[in-house]
């Protein structure tokens, strides 16, 4: 029975991670990563080609109507399922060779059990599933994040989970009302109930679910998690890798879910707040040292953009908008693995004391220009395709607007690429092979997205470029480069203004507060609209 | 205004722990008002659950074939089972961090420890 | 039995008050200790009105943790210097 | 008398909030999830109240353990006559924007509350169907292992994976409490006589529990309580640390994945339905089976966040770097 | 007939109860008096009330369940009360005045 595989997708991971935990040791369990994602990768691109013709549907165990849980994988939970697999293959590769990196068996367990939930996140239909599977990454991430044990950093770990759990019972409450209403567990059939009512009686469980999920994406209040979470001082390249190119994306899924069962209500304030995400994570980004910082806020920008081509309501700015998460996935997790090798040759992680990594190692360093080619939305690579489909459905004073935010992140990646040029100051180490050789298969994947059929066969729409609006897209990219270089060249390098937002945090009860102000200013948007 | 006597004390409740949460220093008291806030939440679906009438769902006693409209929704239980589950080892998660935390500054002030940790993070950059 | 069941459930308010007002330690646990066992008998009677057994089974959950609740507060309380009220911060 | 009780719940939680001093928050707590317990019941939702008074013990452990750390472990008090107590200035201008802040939002979340309900064609089916559907006879076991196994399988998971948490964590290296480790609480006889007694009526309780789940109130996540709870009652008895967390963990690692492997078979191929046409026995058999499992599960996971946090977590200081 | 009995029992177990509530009450008394007083009355007012509960139902499984519970509370109940006298005398609580402004 082939919608079995839906069911057996989830457990035989979790299986599998529980099996390695108990059973294996550290050779062999490496032994079962390799050969288990390699037939999970087989198994998601088959996945990914039967959803083309057909959604795969399954009722856990076989219950009639909306008894059950409902699994069902259409082409999006497809694309974000082969997204996840992709990703996990190429970590488990990266860590295969451990002469400098301390995996043990713990971390493989998490790591099992954190691409099992999340595959179970992206096929599940049912709400309180969702719930279920929320709290279980995040708890595994939170260990993954404390995985050193003598550098951990327990207080943010701990603000985070704290955080993550006031969010929850948002979610849980707003779940309540949700059931309360429509009665139903189920998204399809939620949606279709909420087709025909009123929507003043939906805007307490909306409100309060999305301020849970614009919790989970890092959008506008929370924004800092997501960096702080990645630059503890016990966490690993790997973690911040998997934080930042997939387990933020989980929010972004269950926002496009989220936004098909509501019916996009308040798609202008989501807007609204994207845009604002993403100037502040780029100005936030620009202030940093710190390697992985400036990624993370990288990432909080793009997330926001992203968010904000999802709120659009058109048509070829959704198409664009996933197709993004794809390719800012893949980027981010080349970046991050490819910051990984380059902390560890340079025994530093501030980025004005790394220069000349195109001398060090050639592979990084192409994998890295790759990568960065690749978020600036250069012509040919995937970025820019899926940048052009989210402009195309922009008109007016916003097409400015998210021009602006490109730039920005140019900007942000001009600085960032000064670490390829000028002399290695001091001791340098010898890159590995292992390492280099995801890091550069990464980076070509992300070139290799801008490829026709390869948008064709994940969309599985065939999506048309008009020749002269890339052209001109690729114009603007051209000045927006000139112009960003020449802004670094002579403001950003001659005067550190934004010194002061470098230590920018938010307290825990600042988070809180912040939680409560966003639900609120939600619901009278919600209210008043 | 239109409020189901089972519904307004869930929310006074989620409202208090919220106050809570926003107005306390102490670290552990963080904790608690975090597991009220489930509670509330709990109890709020329960109480959805129970809208119709109270009977509990076990048929086999006499309730049922008296009154079957009365009974309370079996789902929201069932569910409510799972919620409770989550938050207990949630809370056991928080509490063994709490104490690692207090083991090392020997303080549960929020400010205070964020103020430790953050220097701590300096030092090690 | 539902006026029983009133005048228990009226018999909490003095209970809950003793557990607020102190004055010590002890006396809340008091307060505690005598809320459990009137717990446990509002659930007698609501088994009693129902006509239904396995609510008994409650009380006896009830008598178990609870009685095993009060008594690791009772041990802890006592041989920590929790009653001077002060923290070591 | 559910408006009167629910009354007494916000008035307790109020305790809480409002309270100033860190160890009348466990009392307090106490008070609460007992009312709690008893809101759920006039409810009508049985299996829920039995859980929070089942978990209300724990949570209860959990934060005197937590609470002794903050008013650090001293000798038995003689009688202290504490002589000048600085009377606390309440600052209620401090509180005065957060107020406001949680009352806005307050009046803002009452206004917007939906009024239409619709739920009760699922509760009918659920009602109508479950009997051949998964048998037994209290609908919320049916859901919970039945219509909803999935659920559960993660909840179970996300058990062990607190489990591991709690062992990751903590600022005690060692997965075993190191030998010679004893409790200072001193019982007296009277009290550990009484125990002995209590001990087996809880075994066989939770063994009723276990048994029973599918055709009353309880089952397997109660049942499993009531075993930890023994651990519990065995601690006041003997007052040593000396049962093994190691092994038992593994235990608990093995009995999740027959927790995963059991619905496979039975649930998730749609085995049981197939022989559930010629004998309702096989599903009786499952559920009795899974409530079994995941009682043990329960069992295995509360013991060590009990043995943890009683034994590991009050440790002084200084033993983590003798080892 | 046996229904008014039974009231008249429980009728009893409340008024111990009653009792029990103004001994927790007196002024002027300490911690030692108040237990004493509301743990006798309280195991007395249980017991009458499930005496009288269980002259309503007569002998069934009812009945049977319910004296495992009296069981139980009357063992536990008089313990919980000793731990708490016992550890509240060895802790070296001296009820005072200077103690009694833990209240605040």
């Amino acid at each position: 029975m082939p919608s079995h595989i839906l069911i057996f997708f989830v457990i035989i991971p979790i299986i599998i991670a529980v099996f390695v935990y108990v059973f294996a040791g550290l050779k062999s369990a490496r032994l079962i990563a390799v050969i288990a994602q390699s037939a999970f990768l087989v198994m998601a691109l088959f996945m990914l080609i039967a959803s083309r013709t057909n959604e795969i549907t399954i009722s856990v165990g076989g219950y009639e109507g909306f008894l059950g849980i409902i699994l069902r994988a259409d082409n999006l939970a497809a694309i974000f399922i082969f997204l996840t697999v992709f990703i996990f293959l190429g970590l488990v590769i990266y860590n295969l060779r451990s002469e400098y990196n301390h995996t043990d068996r713990l971390y493989w367990f998490l790591l099992f059990i954190l691409e099992g939930t999340l595959i179970g996140l992206f096929l599940t239909r049912d709400f309180f599933n969702i719930f279920v599977l929320m709290e279980v990454s995040t708890v595994v991430v939170v260990i993954l994040l404390m995985h050193d044990r003598k550098r951990r950093n327990l207080f943010a770990g701990m603000t985070f989970i704290m955080v993550n759990i006031v969010v929850m019972q948002f979610y849980l409450f707003g779940l309540g009302y949700l059931y309360m209403v429509t009665g139903v567990m189920d998204m399809e059939a939620a949606a279709y109930v909420i087709a025909h009512m009123d929507t003043t009686e939906l805007a307490l469980p909306y409100a309060l679910i999305m301020t849970s999920i614009a919790a989970k994406c890092s959008l506008l209040p929370l924004l800092t998690w997501l960096p702080k979470v990645n630059a503890l001082t016990g966490s690993r390249f790997t973690i911040a890798a998997l934080m930042s190119g997939l387990h933020i994306k989980s929010g972004v899924y269950l926002f496009i879910r989220f936004q098909d069962v509501f019916g996009g209500m308040a798609s202008e304030f989501f807007l609204c707040i994207g845009i604002i995400t993403a100037i502040a994570g780029i100005i936030l980004a620009l202030s940093q040292k710190d390697i992985r910082l400036l990624l993370a806020y990288s990432t909080v920008a793009q997330v926001g953009l992203i968010i904000a081509g999802l709120s659009l309501n058109d048509e070829y700015s959704r198409i664009g908008s996933v197709y993004h998460v794809v390719n800012h996935g893949l980027i981010k997790v080349a970046l991050f693995l490819g910051a990984g090798m380059i902390s560890y040759l340079y025994k530093t992680k501030d980025i004005t004391k790394i220069r000349g990594l195109l001398r060090v190692s050639k592979p990084v360093a192409i994998a890295n220009i790759l990568a960065v080619l690749g978020i600036t939305g250069a012509t040919f690579f995937g970025s820019s395709i899926s940048k052009y489909f989210m402009i195309s459905g922009v008109t007016g004073a916003l097409e400015w607007v998210f021009i602006f935010i490109n730039f920005g992140t140019i900007l942000v990646f001009v600085r960032y690429s000064a670490i390829f040029f000028g002399r290695p100051k001091g001791a340098v180490l010898a890159p590995d092979w292992c390492r280099e050789s995801v890091v550069l298969c990464l980076g070509i994947s992300c070139f290799a997205l801008g490829v026709q059929p390869a948008i064709n066969f994940l969309l599985n729409q065939q999506v048309e470029l008009s020749f002269w609006g890339y052209l001109e897209k690729n114009i603007v990219f051209v000045i927006s480069v000139v112009a960003a270089y020449l802004v670094y060249k002579f403001i950003l390098v001659k005067r550190d203004f934004l010194r002061p937002l470098r230590r920018f945090d938010l307290s825990f009860k600042t988070m809180c507060v912040s939680i409560g102000a966003f639900f609120g200013v939600l619901l009278v948007v919600l209210k008043v609209g | 205004m239109n409020l189901h006597i089972f519904d307004i004390f869930p929310i006074i409740l989620f409202f208090i722990s919220f106050f809570g949460l926003i107005t306390t220093n102490n670290t552990m008291k963080s904790i608690v008002f975090i597991m009220l806030m489930q509670t509330a939440v709990i109890m709020f679906w329960v109480g959805v659950g129970a809208r119709f009438g109270a009977q509990p769902p076990i048929i086999g006693d006499i309730a049922y074939l008296e009154n079957p409209d009365a009974i309370a929704d079996p789902l929201p239980q069932a569910l409510m089972l799972t919620a409770i589950i989550i938050g207990i080892a949630v809370t056991a998660i928080n509490i063994t961090m709490l104490n690692a935390l207090f083991r090392k500054y020997k303080t549960m002030n929020w400010q205070a420890l964020q103020n430790l940790s953050s220097t701590e993070v300096e030092e090690d950059a | 039995m539902y006026i029983i069941l009133g005048i228990i459930l009226g018999m909490l308010v003095p209970y809950l008050v003793r557990v607020v007002i102190g004055p010590s330690v002890w006396d809340r646990l008091l307060g505690l200790n005598l809320i459990l066992s009137k717990t446990i008998m509002i659930i007698i009677l609501f088994a009693s009105i129902m006509g239904t057994t396995y609510l008994l089974d409650f009380a006896i959950i009830y008598a178990l943790s609870g009685f095993v609740g009060t008594i690791f507060m009772a041990l802890f309380l006592s041989q920590r210097n929790i009653q001077k009220g002060r923290g070591s911060k | 008398m559910t408006q009167v009780l629910l009354f007494f719940w916000v008035f307790s939680a109020a305790c809480i909030v409002f309270s100033r001093k860190a160890y009348r928050v466990i009392i307090y707590f106490g008070v609460f999830s007992l009312i709690t317990s008893v809101v759920y019941l006039a409810l009508g939702a049985p299996d829920v109240a039995m859980s929070e008074a089942g978990i209300s013990a724990f949570a209860t452990i959990f934060f005197i353990v937590c609470i002794e750390q903050y008013y650090g472990r001293g000798e038995g008090l003689k009688s202290e006559a504490i002589a000048s107590r600085r009377k606390i200035r309440v600052t209620f201008m401090k509180f005065v924007p957060a107020f406001l802040f949680t009352a806005g939002l307050f009046l803002l979340f009452v206004n917007s509350v939906p009024t239409g309900y619709a739920f009760t064609e699922l509760r009918d089916q659920y009602l109508r169907m479950f009997m051949q559907d998964v048998g037994g006879e209290n609908a919320v076991t049916a859901i919970y292992l039945g219509y909803r196994v999935y659920d559960t399988l993660f909840e179970a998971l996300l058990l062990v994976i607190a489990v591991v948490a709690v062992t990751h964590v903590s600022w005690f290296s060692s997965e075993e409490v190191p030998d010679g480790q004893h409790s200072e609480i001193e019982n007296s006889r009277m009290t550990k006589f009484t125990m002995r007694i209590i001990c087996p009526i809880i075994l066989l309780f939770g063994a009723y529990l276990i048994m029973n789940g599918h055709f009353t109130a309880g089952g397997g996540f109660l049942g499993g309580l009531a075993f930890a709870s023994f651990f519990i009652c065995r601690y006041l008895v003997l007052g040593i640390y000396d049962l093994p967390i190691k092994k038992v963990m593994k235990m608990e690692e093995l009995v999740f994945i027959n927790i995963t492997i059991l619905p496979i078979f039975a649930v998730f191929t749609g085995v049981v339905y197939l022989v559930a046409d010629v004998t309702p026995l096989f599903q009786n058999i499952y559920l009795v089976a899974m409530s079994a499992l995941v009682g043990m599960k329960v069992a295995c996971g509360f013991f060590i966040l009990f043995y943890r946090h009683i034994a590991i977590e009050r440790l002084p200081a200084d033993i983590d770097k003798k080892e | 007939m046996i229904y008014v009995i039974s009231y008249i029992v429980m009728g009893l177990g409340l008024a111990f109860m009653m009792f029990g509530i103004l001994g927790i009450f007196k002024p002027g008394k300490d911690f030692y008096y108040r237990i004493l007083v509301a743990c006798k009355i309280d195991t007395v007012g249980f017991l009458t009330l499930a005496i009288g509960m269980a002259l309503r139902h007569g002998f069934s499984f009812f009945t049977g369940k319910l004296f495992l519970i009296v069981i139980i509370m009357m063992i536990l109940n008089p313990l919980v009360s000793h731990i708490m006298a016992s550890q509240a005398h060895k802790s070296g609580y001296v009820p005072s005045c200077e103690n009694e402004d833990d209240a605040s």
